[in-house]
């Protein structure tokens, strides 16, 4: 993986608008244009919902698009935190901290080999402005968009991704649209049905999910990167708080070591990441 | 330069350009921060907690955040003083402000091994020892709880070197003073207070703690009038500078800390939430003497008026 | 029915109909919340701790803000145990719930005489001996950190009352196991944890602490993870129910007791906040049960899991 | 004084109105029948700001006005707690308790004297619904409202005052309106010229002006009622939070009991508050 840029900045930015797009789920677009410049997909900046000691600590948040003034973030209310950001208001200022860590590595991926981006849920957020980047660079016809979500409603950014002419396959849990299951389930499918192995799988989503991926990975032998979620303090690297494991000695053994997920990660490949 | 004598302080034979410190655990080695702050202007560094070797820490989750504070077991994950002397030092020595490390050991040896290695650097201002990490238990022993450790410890270090001392105190202590003044006995320069407060926080629909480590150490706003009156309390009573930290967030909470008798203050968990909080608080403080007319943060310093009623 | 008998726990040889109480000194004696909330309904009122005479309390001021919490330091005022008797205990025992006397000492003797006035009392479910004022110091003793005469105090109360005994700990002192060992030898029922956390706050334009007796006792959320994490060491060591509280705001908190090991909790400052919060609590954790399918609030009381990775 | 009713109540009350009227001042309007029927002047209301552990505990304002179907409460910016007030936007919810504390005593108001009502800065706030209960039953001549501030634009409530045809009378300490000096003075002049003492002074202000109260009343010996503030708990008298110390023994020695402000009071005579 690539090492996290050094570049960071703390601005405050103001929220050039700020949308409920689906049940739960913000669309947070900030006005960042220093933090833009300097950002890569998958890569996710730490924002400050409020000047308050309620919440204390920031919150990560994948870029989930790079404009060339803003950035756009995609959330879904969790807790507090979230709770508290859904009610701040277009014009107001946020603290921001950014862009953090190392982002995808788009500096490998064989010619001539499909590409696939799963994103579960929330998980879609860093995905989209990937696809911007790997649109640039490969075949749209190469790429494949894997889409699940608990039901029809909290899928997301299917609209987009199937306007850049991107094949979008789409899986519920509930079966409410597109087939139903776990949309690990349809990709695996889809991995018998295609010729090769695919030349890179990007994926964000709850953890079972990417637990699954990291098994599919090691079992079928293709490279996957994953963005990780961990708690964090800092963000940048110093608190040591945002602890994963990775397998060390290529995974031969239970051997592993901590990597912090917001310096060395959030991507990792799969096939190294000790899901708990 | 007349603003910068103002808050000019010695520390407990350091000489501190300003009494803002950030504190250990909560600013690695300077290196990330670097990118955000000019760390020339801080008053000092403390190190993240270096063992003699390479340690690994807990497994995750490391961090919860609870109401007004923030929980974290890390468990001293560090890379060992050989990386540190190779790698940290030499970037922290670039800065014009005051480096202070940060030891801690498994053993009682190990302390007195690290001091004698720190001894052979350069750069190094003074020893904080923090014998109160709570998140990490080898043989139940805490080196900050127990008196005659406390006191045979601080001995041996003390003999060991002749860099100011620090002595990072354990605040889950029923009597502070009482292991304040043994480390004062024991030869200490200056008293760090506090440390984390245990804490324990759980997931009520898993069942789980929030932390692997099932307890951890609490630090932020709500542990800010806890560490006032540890601060209080000693300082009445031990002669020894203190460095105060526990919850400084903002200008305010600093001078609150300096009026109950500290004489540095060191921030934390504030950097984590603003990178530029120590910055600020060296600017409000100037500010705040500017306003009331005096002529140095000394004059401030554990004048908490008492009796005025 | 079934939905009360989830609810109803025995707690230290008290039949609570719920095990939400509400906290000593956040209460009064319930004549006030009564205009408010149907008393009925909790699981049992601890009254604001008496003393045998009338006292006094504290010069103003009494309450400080801090970040999630409030410093206080009444000092103990009350009118005494006669007053109780006439006109407080006789209003309190119209309710169904449980009525426990908070008790108050300035000498061991005083709580052995006030223990036996309350012996001839009718209607009290249940003694909490407040050993841990944070507020009162009269030469210095606190009876609840000094283990030799919490040992005697304990024991001179037990053999004075057949009445179920709850020993209120201070959270102030280094080893909670330990004091809550000596308590269960010297024959209590069992365990109030915690008491107000020692703090000071202060004006930093006016140099005075914000409360008149410069420091006070922190409750509210901020010493939550603090109170959670003595609750789980007692529970794992000391067999005795425990009645947990500090910083109970809502149902989570509430549960979050439960899990560490409380059997029955006790909201304070939350009242102050939000009268109907005990009510909310109890409707809450039925929620809960309901929604994990539990039988009865029994099935989660020191339920954390703790091995689980 | 009168003690306080026992009717107290918990409700959320919806913001009708929230406006700045001066600078740092700002006047609050909320739906509460069922609380503004139980009102009287002088007595407050609880209310919490927001629903979040920061500000912990609830904040006590002081009735402005008592309408039949609202109530209206005007505060003064002091610190976090009322600068988050301050951002609730109308059509929001606040949860409030009340009406609590006594009230002021209109019993044994003697006919024919002068009654003065003296409002220093933000303490003009409970004598403005307190002037309409007077109106009701006393001449509108035999009134005179003292208005102090610390600058003219902070001056409150004049308009109202002088349309309800009450004189008026005011002081800032820099002169900018009215006469230069304390509130305090310009009334100690004002009694002085008078031919009787006043009947009933009540009056409501920082503390310092209130001890001075203190002193003239004892020293002239005219009944005055003072409104005081105390860091509060519980505001409804459970905590024993808010003492202040009132003379027992008539005053004759340093005698002293503690009472409550939100219980015993706010309102108390002048001549018994030991004022620090
Ligand atoms: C690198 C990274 C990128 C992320 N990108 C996105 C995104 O694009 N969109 C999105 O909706 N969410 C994203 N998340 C998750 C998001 O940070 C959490 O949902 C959010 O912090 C929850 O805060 P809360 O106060 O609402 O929830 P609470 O559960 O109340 O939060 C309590 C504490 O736990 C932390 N926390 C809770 N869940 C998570 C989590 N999953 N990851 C990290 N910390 C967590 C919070 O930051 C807070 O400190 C990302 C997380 C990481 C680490
Ligand atoms: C009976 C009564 C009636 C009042 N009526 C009014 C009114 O009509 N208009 C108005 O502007 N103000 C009134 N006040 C004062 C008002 O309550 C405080 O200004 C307010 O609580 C300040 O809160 P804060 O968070 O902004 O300030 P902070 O200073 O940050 O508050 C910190 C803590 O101190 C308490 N506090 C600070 N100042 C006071 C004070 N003067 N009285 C009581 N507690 C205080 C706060 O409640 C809080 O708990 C009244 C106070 C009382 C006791
Ligand atoms: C994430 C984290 C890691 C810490 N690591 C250390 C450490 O390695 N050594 C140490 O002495 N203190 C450590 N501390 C304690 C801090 O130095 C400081 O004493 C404490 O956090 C209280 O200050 P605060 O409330 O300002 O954070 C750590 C604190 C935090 C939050
Ligand atoms: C204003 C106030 C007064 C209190 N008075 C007493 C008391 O008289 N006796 C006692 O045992 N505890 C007293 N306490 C402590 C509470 O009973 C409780 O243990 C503590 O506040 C922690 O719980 P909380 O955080 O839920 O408030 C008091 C607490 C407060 C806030
Ligand atoms: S969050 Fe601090 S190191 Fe990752
Ligand atoms: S505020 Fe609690 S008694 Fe007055």
């Amino acid at each position: 993986m690539p090492s996290s840029p050094d570049n960071i900045i703390q601005i405050k930015a103001k929220i050039l608008s700020h949308k409920k797009i689906a049940p739960g789920y913000f669309l947070l677009k900030l006005d960042a244009p220093a933090i833009a410049k300097l950002s890569l997909p998958g890569q996710f900046v730490h924002l400050r919902v409020l000047d308050s000691d309620i919440p204390l600590l920031r919150r990560p948040f994948s870029l989930h698009r790079i404009n060339p003034d803003s950035i756009e973030l995609l959330y879904q209310l969790k807790g507090e935190g979230t709770r508290i950001l859904s009610e701040r208001k277009k014009d107001e200022m946020v603290d921001l901290i950014g862009p953090l860590g190392n982002g995808f590595d788009l500096t490998d991926i064989p010619e001539g080999k499909n590409i696939v981006l799963i994103g579960g849920g929330i998980g879609t957020a860093p995905l989209v402005t990937l696809t911007e980047g790997l649109l640039k660079r490969y075949d749209r016809a190469k790429l494949t968009f894997f889409l699940g979500a608990r039901s029809q409603e909290l899928i997301l950014g299917e609209g987009e991704i199937r306007h850049s002419g991107i094949d979008c396959l789409i899986s519920t849990d509930d079966g409410s649209y597109g087939e139903k299951g776990p949309v690990t389930r349809l990709f695996e499918k889809k991995l018998t049905d295609w010729k090769g192995k695919p030349g890179m799988v990007f994926t964000c989503g709850p953890k079972g999910m990417l637990k699954v991926m990291g098994s599919l990975s090691r079992r079928f032998k293709f490279p996957c990167q994953v963005s990780l979620e961990e708690n964090m303090g800092c963000g940048i690297g110093v608190c040591l708080g945002c602890a994963v494991r990775i397998r060390t000695n290529q995974g031969r053994d239970e051997s592993f070591e901590y990597k912090r997920v917001c310096k060395d990660g959030p991507v990792f490949w799969a096939s190294e990441v000790i899901f708990d | 330069m007349e603003i910068k004598s103002r808050l000019e302080i010695d520390f407990a034979g350091i000489k501190l350009k300003n009494p803002i410190l950030v504190s250990s655990g909560t600013f690695g080695c300077g290196r990330e921060y670097a990118e955000l702050i000019d760390l020339n202007r801080l008053g000092g560094i403390i190190t993240k907690s270096i063992t003699e070797k390479p340690h690994k820490g807990n497994p995750p989750p490391r961090l919860a955040e609870v109401s007004g504070g923030l929980l974290n077991a890390i468990g001293l994950e560090n890379e060992g003083i050989d990386n540190f002397l190779r790698e940290k030092l030499p970037f922290l020595r670039q800065f014009k402000t005051s480096i202070i490390v940060n030891i801690a050991g498994f053993t009682e040896d190990e302390y007195v091994r690290l001091t004698a290695r720190l001894n052979q650097a350069e750069g190094i201002a003074a020893l904080e020892v923090n014998l109160s990490c709570p998140n990490v238990k080898k043989g139940g022993i805490n080196f900050g709880s127990e008196p005659e450790i406390l006191k045979r410890l601080v001995k041996r270090i003390r003999a060991s070197t002749k860099l100011p001392l620090l002595i990072k105190l354990s605040p889950n202590v029923g009597d502070i003073v009482k292991f304040a003044g043994i480390a004062a006995e024991a030869g200490a320069d200056g008293l760090s207070l506090i440390n984390t407060v245990l804490g324990l926080s759980i997931d009520v629909n898993s069942f789980k703690p929030k932390l692997a480590n099932v307890t951890g150490g609490l630090s932020g706003p709500a542990i800010r009038p806890i560490a006032l009156r540890m601060i209080w309390d000693v300082y009445k009573r031990i002669k020894l500078p203190i460095l105060g930290s526990g919850g400084i967030m903002r200008t305010e909470d600093a001078l609150e800390f300096f009026i109950a008798g500290a004489r540095a203050v060191a921030i934390g968990t504030a950097n984590f939430v603003n990178p530029r909080a120590s910055l600020e608080i060296i600017q409000g403080i100037k500010k705040y003497l500017d306003k009331h007319e005096f002529k140095s943060i000394k004059e401030i310093i554990g004048k908490l008026k008492v009796n005025s009623r």
